[in-house]
């Protein structure tokens, strides 16, 4: 339960075409993330496989069945929202009934589940306030609530945490996947953060214009981005990409190398740069330094005495040098 | 802008606010006063403003003369219906103009409200013959049509600038959640408009109450609201201010007291998707 | 049955409807009233009749539209009243204006003329007599001299309110006396005659010398109300109003009233008008036995009987019936005589000096008339509030009633 | 939410509320056109054939025609003008801290649930009437002439009326638009240097736009065929009288439903170019 | 120019005192953050600063002249609010040029600052445009466009760049940093967030309900923050503060290290605990680990092979012990 395959399926609003033919299967139980730029189609995406838009061409299989022309109801998915489109007038009781309630369960079997799912997402308390009472997390708490009483084959997420602030997003990063550990069920994640992409999936899709760049694990795409823009997409802060007569040493168009694989001297090292802006966060130093080779960033782990101005060396790891043709894509 | 402003501020503020308030209010007071004079205070010269015989006459003899209690009755019935059929048919086109947009939208609101600029007069003679040939005359059903209809472009305009307000992905919950598109509307669209739809009930409600050409020409004595009632005390034999006012503080009061009641509801509707 | 009634919002119609229990204890008949202002009430009647609505047995209308209507078939004669009924009682003027080639269509409720009505006290200060028959120019002479603007004394009240049945209806009846017609034997509008010119020059000279402030608004209602509160010497309008001016209770100059027939030119025709208000039944109603028995109730002799028992002679309905001023008692009303004098003087056949095509002493009773007179007194008034001269007032006045007259294919 | 479905389902919603509304426009309309074409004279027996342009022409040549568009523009733009302004000055006012706001504003909503036969009368009875009314006791007071309101200036009147009646709902809207100002735009411009006054301009005003259009719009809706204040106070005479009033006299007190029906389709197309034109600022103006 | 000195400055709302007694001194050319949790009066202290709200008692002196009595305006002080309060039917040129309008100044000389402004913000292309039609960043930029014309002897800021999601907000704090090392003028910065606080400061204000708990410089808050309230705020993830016996064994109430100061070894240390999530970032490896002495976070640099549910050991970096007393204070 919980197998979703895309086949050529595309999406135009009018004359834009947002989707060009995509393929993608995603297997029962993972816990797949879309990533990507701003208005690349993750939710476009996402709401297709829920029903919410028509596709345009191709078909979509849920658990081997053409669900194509199937209602968004009839799917058997469930989908939590980026502002978690709680029914405000409705007690959280309410709200995680609702779909059962449509469904024409009885009362009875009704409670008993609305029941349960509170228990699991620690609700019990709040079932009689209505979400205008509820804090951040437990409003996410409640739109999860109200998705998992219905028992779908896969859950849709759209960006669940980006209305969370900074420390609410960790914890509830947490729970979202010990919640996925109980479950097992298959659940699609949309997100910008890097963070939740790289801690939370089990199979990362790199979207670029409706395309697909790049599916992997996490490390698979930190380790070997197909091309430049996965390259430059995944991890944080970025890969430096260098082109030029550096790249055509190493017989390719462009090298990258990650921040956190390059060592850093006063003395000396491969190559020479001067610190534009020297990040001090205590924990890593972040310097900005612009070289012969362009703007590079690098991380120091812990704290160096460097400011604005001086001039430092930098050295890269060689095992860790990504080497891209011409073409963008991956030489091995 | 939060800084503190002298008690004197506040208080000439006061001020000059109260003093238009009560100039703007002083029509309805006097009238309101009036209506409990005799008649000769009404006229009196220098007008006598508290202190005059208090006198419920007036009241007594507007409600010998006619039957208060049916136009009001009758007023009730035609504003209250004549909105509510109105809401109940403009929430589902508010809901495909709001959340299922096309490019002919905002053409089709328009021309909504431009069916509004007709002049009444122009047409009250076909539509005099029109409701002959269906025996709708004098009916309180008819005249609920017509201040429907009359009404219907601003009520669809009011729940459409409302429902835009409501973010579209509720309503892709619930159809996630199985609801199908009437329930949808019902057990999600329709209860978070609650303020939306009382507002647009109110204002379209004094809106019914108020119209006065239609619901004098198109009845008799059955189904004549308060506004035929006023009308036989237009221009009565001599200037008898006090009964006047009498007849018209009668006919405003009902609703001049449910718009103070529901006065925040009704700002807060009036503003027609002005104020974001 | 119920039937149900529309009327007017004056005072005798509105005492009617307080008996109205009477009549329903009489007949086992229930009535419906729906009562309206003069002007929407003509409006809401000529509607329906016109589109045959259907939506009352009885109307109440005037002189003006009982012979139109009569003569289009939408009311239902009249002529078949019991004997107990007595119609030959109804005063010959009245009747006449009621009826279109010689079947009554309307049965009058009450008729009315116009005279004058002054101030007995004033007219003493002034050191004058009123005669029985004055003529203009003893009245601009009189109210000049009662004139004192210091105490909001005005010599003389006249109606200038827009409106045909308002200030038309007075400048129409003054204009017989001076000699003018609305209409020639060929339907030519004669606003560009010399009588025409004196009239409204005459009314207006008249008026800015010794009348109100603003009396270019004012109607029979407004005047009545400057009359009771003494601030009028004279006041030349319809009959009815003396028993208003009359009454104690709402008149500060009840005991100090004098009445007068309306004022000539020496031309042989008086300023009075004829008017009444009449019920009649549209033809279209299926309630016609109930409604003719509201009829005969309510203009009976047995009616004027009851409101004399009940509220004394000076408030029963005047101005229809011989039989009333053959009452000894009701004789003894002071403007008894001289309102039957008015209405006897007045003769819509010949309303004016030289002969015209029209029937009606204020009014031509032709379909078109309420139109052109509403447009052409809006001119008048116009001209007394000073915004117009008098000869663009009539010049106006002719050109729209010349239009009008074509597009309805005189 | 577009997906096949919903818009199939959008459309068939719609429709109840279209098909009324086209009935309720285009039934009438038909009929006014068919009896703008004929020689229908109720009193005269009824349809008596068709007239051609005739009811047109004789409108429109008519000497009252030109004046009264006018006035009718006149009382409209009057109207807008004061509760416009009136409308900000006072929402500005009701803002400030003050005790008793809460009063005042039920004081100042008062007037629009009057019914505009009640606010005529009232108004001509009761405040302009030359004689009784409390302008002119006031004017005496004070000894003065009293001035002749409905005479000598007939607009005035209509217009106080109007304005009086439409006040509030001017008020009550640019209020609510003030107070949804982003007090930190306030902030801003103080801080830029902008004092009081040219805050006003520069900022309050401009996020006021779109309630104002509003105002308009809706205004001018209802303005258009103000009525009753006209019949109670100067029952069209001394030049106030409007296209809709000169519309009422021709179908029902002269009783020429075609000529009336002419007019009407005057005024029909005088209202839309008056709806293009709002059109034009007020769809400009919502969509940002 | 751009000293500002607050001597016991206080503010009160009706009945509530939002900000006790406080003495600041903010130096010429200094960029000065203010941190706090929520509700803890930085807005207020900006605006107080500002000129927008009116002090209870004490003074505030503008470069040594006192400016209590001064209105916002005549302050010399422009502030960038946190949703940015451009006046949205106003171009960005006019936008830019508005304070310049007020002041009065010719046509010509305000052109020719809007255009040097708008080219060292990079907004040249966009003067025509208005707010509604920009991005997040570009919004931002233009109404520092519109603090900068003024040559203001400071800037406040008020959460600047909280509207912005996470790429975006790198950048603009990169853009601000070179700003402040460009015009040299004071700058007051309030934030929410951590690395903002410690990458763009020279020294941070730490607000905690109105009062001032520590002030230095990034490093100084890092490495020996005054009390346990400092130590928990400064740095992320948190600082593991510890109590009970573990603390006794130093001789305080509570030691606190934090996670990048611990090693981890899957043989042995001096704590032992449980793994309950590893969050696998490529360039790290954060593990939350359940252990005697409660829940902990640690940093592992790289990538580190644990799942959840293995058992490792975790050993701190003595010299990075943080103590503290019984009264929260650090005990040197
Ligand atoms: N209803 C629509 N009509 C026309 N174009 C649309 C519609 N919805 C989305 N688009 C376009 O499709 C593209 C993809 O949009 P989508 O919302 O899927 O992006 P996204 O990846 O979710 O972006 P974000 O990260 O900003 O949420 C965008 O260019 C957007 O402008
Ligand atoms: N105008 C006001 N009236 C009353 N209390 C106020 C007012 N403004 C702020 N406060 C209170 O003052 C305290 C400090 O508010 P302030 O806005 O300065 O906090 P902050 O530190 O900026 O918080 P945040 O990080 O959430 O922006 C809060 O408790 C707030 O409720
Ligand atoms: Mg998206
Ligand atoms: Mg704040």
């Amino acid at each position: 339960m919980g197998q979703i395959e895309l086949k050529k399926v595309t999406k135009r609003f009018g004359e834009t075409e947002v989707i060009p033919p995509l393929d993608l299967v995603i297997g029962e139980g993972e816990f797949v993330v879309f990533v990507g730029p701003s208005g690349c189609g993750k939710s476009t995406l996402l709401r297709l496989i829920a029903g919410l838009e028509d596709i345009t061409s191709g078909t979509i299989e849920i658990d081997g069945q053409d669900a194509t022309a199937v209602g968004p109801a009839k799917r058997g998915l469930a989908m939590v929202f980026q502002s978690y489109a709680l029914y405000p007038h409705m007690t959280v009781r309410k709200n995680i009934a609702f779909p059962l309630k449509m469904a024409g369960m009885d009362a009875a079997a009704i409670n008993a589940k609305v029941t349960a799912a509170a228990s699991v997402l620690n609700l019990t308390d709040y079932l009689d306030r209505r979400p205008g009472q509820l804090s951040g997390g437990q409003r996410q708490r409640v739109a999860i609530g109200r998705a998992i009483v219905r028992e779908p084959s896969a859950f849709l997420f759209d960006e669940p945490l980006s209305n969370l602030d900074a420390a609410l997003r960790v914890n509830m990063r947490l729970e979202i996947t010990e919640l996925h550990q109980t479950l097992k069920t298959t659940m699609i994640y949309v997100t910008h953060d890097q963070v939740e992409a790289m801690t939370m999936a089990d199979k990362i899709v790199v979207l670029r214009a409706g395309n697909i760049e790049q599916v992997g694990s996490p490390l698979e795409l930190y380790r070997t981005p197909r091309n430049t823009f996965v390259a430059g997409f995944i991890g944080s802060p970025k890969m430096n990409l260098i082109d030029g007569a550096e790249a055509a040493k190493h017989g390719v168009a462009t090298i990258g190398i990650r921040p956190e694989h390059v060592t850093v001297s006063k003395d000396g090292g491969d190559w020479q740069g001067r610190v534009t802006v020297a990040e001090h966060l205590g924990s890593d130093t972040f310097l900005h330094v612009a070289s012969d080779l362009g703007q590079m960033t690098v991380r120091v782990g812990g704290e160096m005495n460097v400011r604005h101005g001086d001039t430092i060396w930098m050295t890269p790891d060689m095992t860790h040098l990504h080497r891209f043709g011409a073409d963008g894509l991956r030489t091995p | 802008m939060a800084r503190s402003i002298t008690a004197r501020r506040k208080t000439i503020n006061t001020a000059i606010a109260w003093s238009i308030g009560l100039l703007i209010f002083f029509p309805i007071l006097w009238t309101i006063l009036t209506s409990f004079k005799s008649e000769a205070d009404a006229i009196a010269f220098p007008p006598k403003f508290l202190f005059f015989d208090w006198t419920l006459e007036n009241y007594a003899v507007v409600q010998e003369r006619s039957d208060y209690t049916r136009y009001l009755w009758n007023s009730i019935i035609i504003a209250g219906l004549s909105t509510l059929i109105g809401v109940i048919i403009a929430i589902p086109a508010a809901w495909s103009m709001a959340f299922v947009p096309s490019r002919h939208t905002k053409d089709i609101l328009l021309w909504m409200l431009s069916t509004k600029m007709l002049p009444a007069v122009g047409v009250l003679y076909p539509m005099y013959l029109i409701f002959i040939k269906l025996g709708l005359l004098d009916t309180r059903t008819g005249l609920v049509m017509v201040l429907m209809l009359i009404n219907l472009p601003i009520i669809v305009w009011m729940l459409y600038t409302y429902f835009k307000e409501i973010p579209g992905e509720i309503l892709e919950a619930a159809r996630m959640d199985g609801a199908s598109l009437p329930k949808e509307i019902i057990y999600v669209l329709t209860p978070m408009a609650v303020p939306g739809i009382a507002s647009t009930l109110l204002l379209n409600f004094i809106l019914a109450w108020n119209e006065a050409f239609w619901t004098l020409n198109l009845t008799a004595a059955k189904a004549a609201p308060l506004t035929a009632f006023i009308a036989s005390y237009s221009s009565p034999e001599g200037l008898f201010y006090a009964k006047l006012s009498a007849a018209s503080t009668m006919a405003i009061a009902p609703i001049l007291i449910m718009g103070w009641f529901s006065q925040k509801q009704l700002v807060r509707g009036l503003t027609f998707g002005a104020v974001k | 049955e119920t039937i149900t009634i529309a009327t007017v919002n004056n005072g005798d119609m509105i005492r009617m409807q307080s008996y109205t229990d009477a009549f329903t204890a009489k007949t086992g008949h229930t009535v419906e009233w729906v009562t309206l202002e003069e002007n929407v009430l003509r409006q809401r009647v000529t509607t329906d009749i016109t589109a045959k609505g259907g939506q009352f047995d009885i109307m109440t209308i005037g002189m003006y539209e009982t012979p139109i209507w009569g003569k289009n078939g939408w009311l239902v004669p009249l002529n078949d009243l019991s004997a107990d009924y007595d119609a030959a009682d109804i005063l010959p003027a009245m009747a006449g204006g009621l009826s279109y080639d010689g079947t009554l269509f309307a049965a009058p409720f009450y008729g009315e003329s116009s005279m004058v009505m002054y101030r007995t006290d004033l007219m003493e200060k002034a050191g004058l007599t009123m005669p029985e028959a004055p003529t203009w120019d003893f009245i601009r002479e009189a109210a000049a001299k009662m004139t004192d603007r210091a105490t909001e004394t005005n010599g003389i009240c006249l109606r200038g309110k827009a409106g045909w049945g308002e200030g038309g209806a007075v400048i129409t009846a003054m204009s017989n006396s001076f000699g003018a017609r609305w209409f020639d034997m060929d339907w030519k509008p004669q606003f560009d005659s010399a009588e025409w010119a004196n009239t409204i020059t005459f009314f207006k000279g008249m008026m800015d010398e010794s009348g109100p402030t603003g009396y270019a608004t004012n109607g029979f209602n407004e005047n009545l109300s400057l009359f009771q509160q003494g601030k009028c010497g004279m006041w030349i309008d319809a009959t009815v109003a003396a028993s208003f001016v009359t009454n104690a209770k709402d008149s500060t100059v009840a005991d100090k009233v004098g009445f007068a027939l309306a004022p000539d030119n020496g031309l042989g025709k008086r300023s009075n008008w004829l008017w009444a208000w009449a019920l009649a039944i549209p033809a279209g109603t299926q309630k016609v036995d109930a409604a003719k028995s509201f009829i005969e109730w309510a203009t009976s002799k047995e009616y004027i009987d009851l409101v004399a028992a009940k509220e004394g002679w000076a408030n029963v309905p005047p101005g229809a019936r011989q039989s009333l001023y053959d009452n000894p008692e009701y004789q003894k009303v002071p403007f008894a005589k001289m309102t039957l004098d008015s209405i006897l003087s007045a003769n819509p056949n010949e309303p004016t000096v030289q002969p015209v095509p029209y029937v009606g002493v204020q009014f031509a009773a032709i379909p078109e008339f309420a139109g052109i007179a509403t447009d052409v007194s809006q001119e008048f008034a116009a001209a007394y509030a000073g915004q117009q001269t008098v000869e663009e007032a009539l010049a106006k006045a002719q050109a729209i009633a010349t239009d009008a007259m074509e597009a309805a294919g005189y | 939410m577009a997906t096949k479905a919903s818009r199939t389902a959008a459309r068939m919603m719609m429709a109840p509320a279209v098909i009324v509304l086209l009935g309720w426009m285009l039934v009438p309309l038909i009929m006014t056109l068919w009896f703008s074409f004929r020689n229908y004279l109720p009193l005269r027996g009824g349809d008596l054939g068709f007239a051609g342009f005739d009811n047109y022409v004789r409108f429109i040549t008519s000497s009252a025609f030109w004046p009264a568009v006018l006035a009718t523009l006149t009382i409209v733009l009057g109207t807008l003008i004061i509760t416009v302004v009136l409308g900000v000055l006072l929402a500005l006012l009701l803002d400030q801290p003050m005790w008793g706001q809460g009063i005042v504003r039920i004081l100042v909503i008062a007037p629009f649930f009057v019914m505009p036969t009640v606010s005529g009368l009232v108004w001509k009875n009761m405040f302009l009437d030359s004689v009784n009314g409390l302008f002119a006791h006031a004017a005496r007071a004070i000894g003065v002439t009293p001035v002749e309101w409905i005479i000598e200036a007939p607009f005035f009147s209509i217009i106080l009326i109007t304005s009086w009646t439409w006040l509030p709902f001017a008020t009550l809207i640019l209020l609510t638009a003030i107070q949804s100002l982003d007090s930190e735009q306030l902030d801003a411009a103080e801080m830029d240097g902008a004092p009081k006054i040219k805050r006003f301009w520069y900022i309050i005003v401009p996020h006021m736009s779109r309630a104002i259009t509003v105002v308009i719009l809706i205004q001018t809706i209802f303005l258009l065929s103000v009525f009753a204040e006209i019949f109670v106070t100067t029952a069209g005479a001394f030049g106030s009288k409007t296209l809709t009033y000169l519309i009422y006299q021709r179908v029902l007190e002269s009783q020429n439903i075609g000529l009336g029906s002419a007019g009407g389709v005057y005024a029909i197309i005088l209202a839309n170019i008056v709806a293009v034109f709002l059109m034009r600022i007020v769809g400009k103006n919502l969509d940002a």
